[in-house]
Order: C-alpha cells, then structure tokens, then sequence
C-alpha cells in the first residue's frame, strides 16, 4: 500500500514525536541521576555517587508504609470511582431521561474546579455531615475528582455501543442486570481500564485533596512534601526513582499483557 | 427436531471449553432471583435504582461542597468569629470589580492559560498523529506509552525535576558551559520561559489522549483518497485531518484550558516575580494570615463560572459535540 | 391448529406517529413467514413487538395462546437474529452461542454438545474459538442464526439479516436459511424489503403498509393473484390497466379498456358494471406476435423500446389506444426490432382485477 | 476488539484488591479520641524517633505525627475542623501564631503541669510572643531570625540591607514579600511590626505604602518570590541567586552542609520568632499532650535534634553543648548582631497582616 501522506513529513513527524520524548524523558532522568548524588542538596554537577540514598529509602519504614497506604487508597478510588462513573454514565445514557445534559454538566464538574478550592470546600463538607477525616474522607474525596473522567470515557464508550447488543443478550434470556455484567462491561472494558489507570495516577499522584482530609497516615505526596520542607535532597529524588520505576514497570507489564492475549 | 445425526465432536475431551459460567449459575440461583432478578424486572424500580445512586452523589458531593463554597462567599466572615457578624454580603464580589490587583492577575490567568493551551495543541499535534497515524499499530501502544511513562512521577517531581534542567547549575547550563557556548549561566528558571516549559509539561497529557483518540479514528483511506484527488500535504491537513480532528481539538484544549487556569503550585515554583497568576491569589486569601475565606470562596466561583464559561462558548463556537478523553 | 403466534388488534404508535395500526395476525407453527414491506410499513416494528423490545399500545400479542405483550424479552420463548447480527464482540463463537444456554442453567457438557451440535450444521466445527472480528460476513450470519437457535425457541424472528451480505452470498444464505428451517421445523419469521428474498423462502408472505397488513399468502398465490395495486407494484412488475366494468360472468369481468374490450379475473372482488376498476398484469403474461392470432384476442402494438435481459427480452409497447404496456417475451421466439408492428394480449385469467 | 479478556483478567484483580482495602474496616475509621493516644502536626523529622519510641514505652501513649509543610494549611485545616479538631499539638511559627489565638485555636498552656519548664532557656520562658493578657501559649522550641543570607563566592560582604537593591544585584535576589515588607519599613526607620500603630492607622499605612513603593521600584533586582524554605535552599545550590532574605533555619542548614553561604543581621535590623508546640482548643487528648510536653522538654538532645532538622536555634538550655562545632558555628551570630533582633509582638495583629498582606499582592501584582 501506498502512503501518499508519509513520504515527505514523515521524518519531520517523527523528529517532532521524539523531540517531544526526549523533553518529556530528560528531566526526569536527571532527577533519576541526582538521586546517585553523594550530597545533602541537589545541583549539578553531580561529583560523588553513592547508593546510600537508595539504601536509606529502601529501608525506610515510613516510606514503604506511606507508598503501600497511597497504593490502597488508589485502588479504593479507582473501585469507587468506576462503579459511580459508570453508573452516571449509564444514566446519562439512558432514553427518557429528563436534563440528561444539566446531568452530565454537573458529573463533570470536579474536574473544572481547582483542586485547592475543591479540597476546602470538600473539608467544610464532611465536616458539615459529620464523616471524620482519615482514609475514608479521603478516598471520598479522590472519587470525587476521578468520577468525570471515568464518567467522559464511558459515555464516550458507550455511544459507540451497538444498540443491538444488550436487545440480544435480554433475547437469549438475560435479564437487564445480567446483560449489563455479561455484555455492557465486558464492552466498556478499555474504556474502563483507561479511565482505572487515570483513577489510580491521580489518586496517587494527589496533594492537596489528602492533605485536607487526611489523618495522621502520610501518603507518598504528603511524605515527599513533608521532607521537601526540610530541603530537596537526593532522597527525594530516590524516592521518585522507585516510584517511577515501580510504575513503568506495572505499565509495560500491562502493556506486554495486551499485546500477547492479542496476537 | 433438530438434525442429531452430525459427527459427534472430534476435539477430545480436555479440550471441551468450559461453558457455563458463574452468570448463569448466579440468574438461576433462587438468591438472585429473588432478589436482584425481581428488582430490575420492574420498569420503574429498575429506574430508580438507575437514577437514584449517581443523582444523590452529584448532588451531595459534586453540588453540595460548591454550595457550601458559594454560600461562604456571600459571608461577611468566615470562619465564624464571636466578635464578628457574619451577614450576608455581596461586598466579596463587589471587591474583585473594584481592585484591579484582583482583576489584573485573573486577566493574566486567562491570557496564560490561552497561551499554553495554544502552545500545547501545536506541540503536541504532530506527535499525536504520529503516534496515531504513522507508527506501525502493533508498536502503537509503546510508543504511547514512552510519553505517558513521565507523566506518573507525580506533579511536584516533576516540576523540580524542570528546576533541574533550567537552573543556572542546571543540567542545560552546565552543558553549555561545558561545551564553551557561554561563559555565565543564561537565567532561564523563573522567567515566562520556564513557566510555560513546565506547564505544557505538566499539562502535554491532557491534549495528548484526546487528540490521539480522535486522529486515530480518521479512515486511513480518507487520507490517501485526499491525496488521490491531487490535495497536497497540507492542503490534506486543512480539509481532511483536521476538520476531522476537530473533537479532539475541542475536548483537549478544553481540559488543558481549565487545568491551566486553576494551575497552581507550578508557577510558584517555576514562575519569576512577574508570574502571579489568580489561583495563587486565592490560596493567599485561604492560606494567608488573614481570615479572608470569603473573599477567597467568592474568587473561586468567579473563576470557576469565567473558566466554565470560557470553555462552553469554546465548544460552541466550534462546534465539538461532546468533551472525550480517550 | 392453534397459532404460535397471534397479533390481536395490535397498535402500536410513538406520539402523532402510528407504526403499527390495528394488526390482526395469526402465524401457524412450523412456517417460514415473510414480513414484506417497505421501510417505515411496520414489519420491524411488529418484530420487535414479538421480540419483547417494545410493548403494543393496544391490543394483545399471544405466543402458543399464552398473552405476552408485557413479559421483558428474557421471559419469552422467541429469539432474534438482529441486522447487524449484535455478537458479542469480547466472547468466542463458541460462548456466543453458548450464551443462551449458560442462562438456562445447561451444564458444561451437555452446552458444548450443542454448541458442537449447531456449529456443525453450518459447518463451522472448527471456529469455535474464533472472535466473531476473525470471521466473514456470512459466518457471522451463520454464528447469529445458531446463536438465536440455540435455546431452543418456538419462533426465530429475522430481522433483515441478509441486508449486509453481497448478492451471491445473500443467494446461497437464502437457500441455507430455508433448509436450516426445514431441518429444525421451526417458526421463522423473517422481516424483509426484499421481494425477491420473500419469494425465495417464505411459506406464508405478509405484504405492510403503513402499519396495515395489505395482504397475506404464499409466494405464488400473491405473485399471480396481488389483492391491491400496492401488492401487484412492490412484488414483482405490473402493468395496471385503468378501466370501467362492462360486465361479469363465471369469475371473469368484462372491462371497457381505452376503447377495447378486454377480460380479466375478478380476484376475489365483487366488481359492479358501470365502475372504476384497475387492471393488474405482469409483462410475463403479455404475449406478443408477428401476427394476429386466431385463437384468442389481441390488440396491434408497435415496439417502443427492445432490452436484452439475459434469460428474456423487455419489451415496451404502444398501443392503437395510445397506452403502453411492458411485455416479457423469449428472445428466440420473436426477433422483431424497435420500430416494428406487432400483436398483444393476455389469457384472460392473467389479468387481475385490484381491489379499489 | 480481541483484547477484552486480557484487560477484564487484569481489571478484575485490580477491582478485588481494591475490594479488600474498602473491607478493612480498622483503617476506614481512626480514633482521634483515644485514652492513650497523642496527635501531632507538625514537619518530618522534628521531633526524633528515637525519643517517640522511648515515650511510647515509658508512658503507654501512642503518638502519631500528621506531617506538614506549611502553616496556613495547618491552620485552614483546624479552621475547617472547627470545635471538633483531629489533633492535639500543632507546631506554630511566631508570625503565625496571633492568628491562631485570634480564631480560637490554640488552648491556653498551664505551666504549673509541667515539671520541666524550668529547662527552657531563660529567654524564652514566657516570651511576649507567647504571652496573651498574661496567658501563656504553647512551649517554645525553636528560635530564628530573618537574616541577610548571601552567596560568599558572589555576593560582596554588606552591613546593611541595601546590598539588597544595589543595581550590581540585578536579577540576583529572592525574599518573602510579606516578611520582607516589614525590613524593609524598619530599614526606613518605620515600625515594621506595627507595635507603636495601633492608633494610627493613617501613618501606618503611609509607612507601608513607602516601602511597599520602594520594593515595585527594585522588583528587577528580584529574581524571584519565594515561599518555602526549601526553594530558597534551591535557589542558592543551583545558584540562580546570590543575596536573600531568609528565615535563619534553611540558610543555617546550607552553611552546615559546606555551602559559601553567610547568614548576617544587617545594622538596620531584623524580626526574630518562635517555633512552638501548642496545644490545640478542645484538644481530644490534652492529658497525653501535657504528658508529651514534659517529656520533649527533658532532655537536651531532642532540642538539638530539632536544631538540625531545622536549623534554627533551640529554646532550651544546654543545648549548645550537645552540637558539635560545625553546627555552632552555623548558628553562631556575633553578639552586636544578636542584639539587631526584634522578636515579634502579639499587638496589633490585625492591622499588620491586614496592611502586610495588601501591600505585599500589590507588589507582586505590579
């Protein structure tokens, strides 16, 4: 097959994708680099190396603890938020629904609000219906932000779903209950593994929200925040290494994953 | 009645699917019919349970927090002080029409966010459609995957990981140096520079899946079918991929439109002195060392109704039918 | 014999608009029945009726005597094979079919046998495993049939499943559809704008319009015998005839046609001398001449136009009166060109009266 | 289309695990309010382990740190709670600490049940800043000043605060705005604390206005605002500043690690302030609080241990002895520029952060 549209800007396509790479790469790779530095602050140029810092984070109670807390809220969220955004998106989805619009509107609203602004008024909430901060108040609070996304991407999903295929589920004897389970989800599937993936790196990733509702269990941002306070050093930019690292590898993992149960 | 004299199956037994799966032995078990199975049977249970769970949410967690925001804004004080009133008041908002140290960094805001939201959509075009057109579609999903790798080291690492390269003993400097292009470090950290470098960088995501979702669905035979009739590259562009494009444009200059807008902790960090932009205005009325909650919530919802406003007249201008992420 | 399937004064209508109007229906067991029409008469609408998808808004719909119209689609005994055949995309062909079965609570094995079972009889053994997205048009038509088969229902409907198929494939799928009906004994009915498909298969067509049933029979009998000029124009090709009753005797009328004189079978009508009546009269009934027959009577006509159609040759034809007629004629038989002088008529029971 | 079942596997343990985090129900609802426990604000490793671990043991209290970075957080977040806070201590920097008294916040401190109160420096028993209407609030910890900090490499040796607008300093300086404001007023003969203001609202304001003029007229010598000790530590590895004004602790702690930085108390003068722990209105657990602030008050090595993690100077005596020389050098001032430092008040609060504030958006917004 010819590619007409290739032959020329193909190469300036390419350039711009992997000039784009690298802007996105490099700095992170310094920060990889600046965690092997054998200092108390970070700058170039880096001079001695040392593992000691890895060594420190790896052993670090609080550390491995506040990562394993972050990593359990972010899968409650990511539960939480798919079972809600799902459910309003099915709703929005539905025929004769009166204000399917105002619905949507306002189920994408989280996302529009600043997370500073949506932090305090969320604080002044809970407080108002009683709910004490800790972990729920802030797995409450992380579904609260993750719930548009899930809900865009399963609309999205959703109407590109062939009308016909719940009507042949119900036919062959399935009820509105089993047919969602057997044919609508398995459907929204990439939809919702997109919108998993999105629930858990903002979830994991999220400051503020956490710090305003949480209680005295740091998560891996607060943590890293906390210790920022008392300078930038190498071991911060351990602790990012291992997250990073910890991540790309679930991600390649699942990367891998798809592309054998495809071929 | 039906024809049973086929051949039996030649696959041997091992190799018989397993069939049957839990679903149908839960619609069978006498629990769930009971139960679920009589709930979704009736037409208006069935919609009650349907409307019921996302309606109550929206309005106890997505409205309910904002009312609380609006109600504080309209508040003479809050927190509630013994020696204070706390009536109602519009004086709040009044206050950000009659100060222009209010109006002038929200201006500002809207004007950067426009700027970075532009600049990001020219960015990241070309690679989107890269992505989504040229590479190969089984090496479709790492080439993804390479730029969405950085964007989960999480905000703050990734802002210091800019301060990093711009610094004056950043790696670019010292490079530069090294190589004896300059003798003193360029100030490149703390200028608009660095601020919009960190910001597209932090923000790329946003524009990069909705516009990759979107190129991806163009026919590929659309192309070559443009380019058949005789349209030139772009000429190609202008009338084939990028009007077909145009929801992916919408939905992501939105998102990184309204992430831009209420950015925050970015432009304090990579910002200059010049670079006070409105969200950094109403932490300081939360945070600062004053009581100024009502101002600050009533700058929240002029900011959110602008932005929100912005943003629709956007979509409808152009005409997007429906924001998508993916 | 009672029906399996009995519209009863069925109407179903979306505001203003009325897709179904007072349908009174019954289908006998064992039949391949044809819902014909074009789009927007009502077949779909009647289908999805039956199929549990939308509920009458008058009227009762009885499935083997029992009253159903208000039972969900899960909890009657009919199965559909949609347009667009719906697959399951993220499920085997295997489990596909098996679908309907996990819900009826089959076991494993006795499941696998009849998936093997339904497979085989379209030979498709071997694709169990596949994803419907590996499979052709027609093997998805095929895996859809077996899938909706596969519960074992009363009543199969059809939902213009050829629609997507290529010409050929949509031939040979034809035949296939009739034979699998035959073998398995079951009621189809199966919901078409194709003519041609209703007379390929059908037992029994039902011919809608405008959400009324305009006529009901075998494939034959509305060929030859079409009640309304609607029937004799989306059936095949008619030449309708526009004249005034001279008289009636034995079955046959007598009818004043442009200045002629012609007869005409009175269908089932009760024509009155002195009114109006239209003539329905496919161009393979008309005969054309060299010269003027003796035995029967006929009218001079010169040839308008000669077409080539393979098995046989259209001819369009001017009448002394002024009016035209289409005629079918073997090519062989006769070689006249445009231009030329020749003689037309008709048995007289080929020509049908309409009713008005 | 064919990868549904790889991604549901996958999606479906995802799904489980979550399941099982939701289903613990010993995380889902901690007890603030518990006979034998202690809540804490306050920043990462501020107070040591080793003595947290040591308390627990002898007294049976749990203590649990919520980690902070910031002041205003702190406080929005008790503002938020209202009359039913999650914590016991918070740890409060002096400039703040009139706006926590002002909301309600903070419980007043009964000394009398603290054995060891006599181990705070003499200074710092009862110092103005903690003292309301003879009440006294929170235990002090931590004392710093807002220093002149410069880059020895770079940056010439100065006496005085004008150093920070010389025109041979373009684009080279940093300073908090709001704290800066208040130097700048003394450095100009003003009232930077607003002590002497309280009835005069109108030359209070025209002192603000003065400096606050003369701060938009050298904004390019400014590199940049900054908030956080940490970025200012930044600022001088990498070198994209070479003066600052600076809160001594952050700066001290460069000068510890072998940076060619200085710290200096310009001739004009300068604020300083406390760190302390206070205990917090309607604390739900002021017994165990009291019990943790004898404990932290006992021994020298906790105060030093603070000294490090923060680089300011410790409130309770002794503590000198316990650094090594290094550290005291970095915290050392010579006596002429100790006595340059004026610790903030608690009057007139309102007026100052009201004016301060202002004046200070003004600034950046110019």
């Amino acid at each position: 097959m010819r590619n007409y549209f290739n032959d020329l800007p193909k190469s300036a396509l390419g350039a711009s994708y992997w000039i784009f790479a690298v802007y996105l790469v490099l700095p992170l790779a310094l920060m990889t680099a600046m965690s092997f530095k054998d200092a108390n602050f970070i700058a170039f140029p880096i001079g001695n190396w040392t593992l000691s810092w890895y060594s420190k984070v790896v052993q670090d109670k609080q550390f491995l603890e506040a990562s394993l807390y972050s990593i359990g809220i972010a899968l409650a969220t990511t539960v939480s938020a798919t079972i809600i955004g799902v459910w309003i998106a099915l709703l929005v989805s539905a025929e004769n629904i009166w204000g399917k619009a105002v619905i949507f509107a306002l189920a994408c609203l989280p996302a529009v609000v600043p997370g500073l602004i949506n932090a305090i008024s969320m604080r002044i909430f809970i407080r108002a219906v009683d709910i004490p901060t800790g972990t729920f108040a802030i797995i409450l609070a992380h579904t609260v932000h993750a719930v548009p996304f899930v809900v865009i991407m399963v609309l999205t999903r959703l109407r590109s779903m062939p009308a016909n295929l719940v009507d042949a589920a119900r036919d062959l004897g399935a009820d509105p209950f089993i047919a969602f389970l057997r044919v609508t989800i398995p459907y929204l599937m990439p939809a919702l593994f997109g919108g998993m993936i999105f629930c858990v790196l903002t979830s994991i990733d999220d400051f503020v929200r956490t710090f305003f509702l949480g209680g005295y269990q740091p998560t891996l941002p607060m943590l890293i925040f906390a210790k920022v306070q008392g300078g930038m050093s190498p071991e911060i930019n351990a602790m990012a290494t291992i997250v990073l690292v910890v991540t790309t590898a679930i991600g390649l993992y699942a990367e891998h994953f798809t592309r054998r149960s495809r071929s | 009645m039906l024809d049973t004299t086929t051949q039996p199956p030649s696959v041997g037994l091992s190799m018989v699917p397993h069939y049957a799966g839990w679903i149908g032995r839960t619609a069978r078990s006498g629990l769930y019919r009971h139960t679920i199975g009589l709930l979704v049977e009736s037409r208006r249970v069935r919609l009650a349970v349907l409307a019921g769970v996302p309606l109550v949410w929206i309005a106890m967690l997505h409205i309910g927090p904002i009312l609380q925001m609006a109600n504080i804004s309209l508040l003479a004080n809050y927190p509630p002080q013994p020696d204070k009133s706390s009536e109602y008041t519009l004086a709040n908002y009044a206050l950000f029409f009659s100060d222009r140290l209010y109006f002038l960094p929200f201006v500002r805001s809207l004007i950067f966010a426009a700027v970075v939201t532009i600049s990001t959509l020219v960015i990241v075009y070309p690679v989107a459609y890269y992505v989504a057109k040229v590479v190969q579609p089984k090496n479709r999903m790492r080439a993804l995957l390479l730029l969405l790798i950085p964007f989960w080291a999480g905000e703050l690492i990734r802002t210091f990981s800019v301060i990093m390269l711009l610094a004056n003993r950043g790696a670019l400097n010292v490079l530069l140096r090294e190589f004896g292009f300059i003798d003193r470090p360029i100030p490149m950290l703390y200028t608009f520079f660095s601020l919009s470098f960190g910001v597209i960088y932090l923000l790329a995501l946003y524009m990069l899946l909705p516009l990759y979702s979107a190129i991806e669905k163009i026919p590929t035979p659309l192309i070559h079918a443009a380019a058949d009739l005789g349209a030139g590259p772009l000429q190609r562009f202008r009338r084939v991929i990028l009007p077909l494009s145009k929801d992916g444009i919408v939905s992501g200059c939105s998102l990184v439109y309204l992430t831009a807008v209420g950015v925050f902790a970015a432009p304090l960090l990579l910002g200059g002195p010049n670079a006070v932009i409105f969200p950094e205005v109403i932490a300081t009325l939360f945070h600062g060392s004053n009581d100024k909650w009502p101002e600050g919530a009533a700058f929240s919802m002029i900011m959110l109704v602008v932005s929100l406003t912005t943003v629709g007249l956007f979509m409808r201008v152009v005409g997007g039918r429906s924001v998508r992420l993916m | 014999m009672q029906p399996v399937v009995h519209f009863k004064n069925v109407n179903k209508s979306y505001g203003a608009l009325t897709a179904v109007d007072d349908l009174d229906l019954s289908i006998a067991p064992g039949q391949f029945v044809t819902l014909l029409g074009p789009s927007g008469c009502g077949k779909s609408t009647t289908l999805r009726m039956l199929g549990g998808f939308d509920s009458p808004t008058s009227g009762e719909i009885y499935l083997e005597g029992k009253p159903i119209s208000h039972l969900p689609p899960n909890k009657r005994n009919v199965n559909i094979v949609f347009q667009d055949y719906a697959l399951f995309p993220h499920l085997t062909v295997g489990r596909n079919i098996a679908f309907g079965l996990e819900l009826k609570g089959m076991e494993s094995a006795a499941i696998h046998r009849r998936v093997t079972e339904l497979l085989s009889l379209v030979s498709l053994e071997d694709h169990a495993e596949r994803m419907p997205a590996q499979l052709s048009g027609g093997q998805r038509q095929r895996v859809a049939l077996m899938r909706a088969l596969a519960p074992d229902p009363n009543v199969l409907l059809l939902d213009e499943p050829l629609s997507a198929l290529d010409a050929k494939l949509r031939q040979q799928m034809q035949i296939e559809l009739k034979s699998i009906q035959k073998k398995t004994g079951k009621t189809f009915i199966f919901v078409t704008h194709d003519q041609e498909e209703a007379l390929t298969m059908s037992d029994v067509i039902v011919v809608m319009n405008k959400g009324r049933i305009e006529q009901m029979g075998g494939p034959d009998e509305l060929y030859a015998r079409p009640r309304s000029r609607f029937v004799a124009n989306f059936i095949g090709q008619s030449n309708f005839l526009e004249s005034t009753v001279v008289s009636v005797s034995g079955g046959i009328a007598a009818v004043q046609w442009r200045g002629n004189v012609v007869n005409a079978d009175v269908n089932g009508t009760a024509p009155i001398p002195g009114h109006h009546v239209t003539l329905a009269l496919r161009p393979e009934a008309v005969f054309c001449l060299s010269r003027k027959p003796e035995d029967r009577p006929s009218l001079k006509a010169r040839i308008n136009q000669r077409v080539f159609k393979g098995a046989h040759t259209s001819l369009t034809v001017t009448l002394d009166n002024g009016s035209t007629l289409l005629a079918q004629i073997d090519p062989v038989a006769l070689s006249h060109v445009e231009g030329d002088d020749v003689w037309v008529g008709w048995r007289d029971s080929d020509a049908v009266l309409l009713a008005q | 289309m064919n990868n549904f079942d790889a991604t549901r596997r996958s999606a479906m343990k995802l799904l489980a695990a979550g399941a099982g985090v939701l289903a613990a129900p010993s995380i889902l609802r901690p007890a603030f309010a518990q006979s034998k426990v202690v809540n804490i604000t306050t920043y990462d490793k501020f107070v040591p382990q080793s003595f947290i671990d040591q308390f627990q043991k002898d007294t049976g209290i749990e203590v649990r740190i919520r980690l902070t970075d910031d002041q205003g957080k702190q406080y929005n977040l008790l503002t938020a709670e209202g009359a039913a806070p999650s914590t016991d201590i918070v740890t409060v920097t002096g400039h703040r600490l009139s706006q926590f008294m002002k909301s309600n916040l903070l419980a007043t401190l009964d000394t009398g049940r603290l054995k060891n109160w006599d181990k705070l420096a003499a200074a710092y028993k009862g110092a103005p800043q903690l003292t309301v209407g003879g009440k006294t609030f929170g235990v002090p910890l931590l004392a710093g000043f807002e220093g002149l900090v410069r880059n020895t490499e770079y940056a010439k040796a100065s006496d005085s605060w004008s150093i920070m607008f010389d025109d041979e300093n373009k684009n080279l300086t940093s300073y908090i705005v709001s704290d800066f404001l208040s130097i700048v007023m003394r450095y100009q003969g003003n009232d930077g604390d607003y002590v002497t203001y309280g009835d005069k609202p109108d030359v209070a304001q025209a002192a603000t206005n003065q400096a606050r003029d003369f701060l938009i007229q050298h904004k390019d010598k400014v590199r940049k605002y900054y908030d956080a000790g940490s970025e200012l530590q930044q600022m001088f590895v990498n070198e994209d500043i070479y003066l600052a004004q600076a809160w001594s602790g952050p700066a001290a702690k460069l000068v510890m690690d072998g940076h060619p930085i200085e710290i200096s108390v310009p001739k004009e003068g300068t604020f300083g302030f406390l760190y302390s722990f206070n205990i917090v209105n309607n604390a739900p657990n002021a017994d165990a609080a009291y019990t943790f602030l004898d404990a932290i008050l006992s021994s020298p090595e906790i105060g030093a241990a603070m000294t490090r993690q923060s680089g300011f100077s410790s409130a309770f005596e002794g503590v000198d002895k316990v650094l090594d020389d290094k550290e005291r050098a970095a915290l050392s001032l010579p006596p002429e520029q100790v006595e340059r430092i004026q610790f903030f008040s608690s009057v007139n609060r309102d007026m100052k952060n009201e004016m301060i504030d202002k004046a200070a958006a003004e600034i950046k917004a110019a």
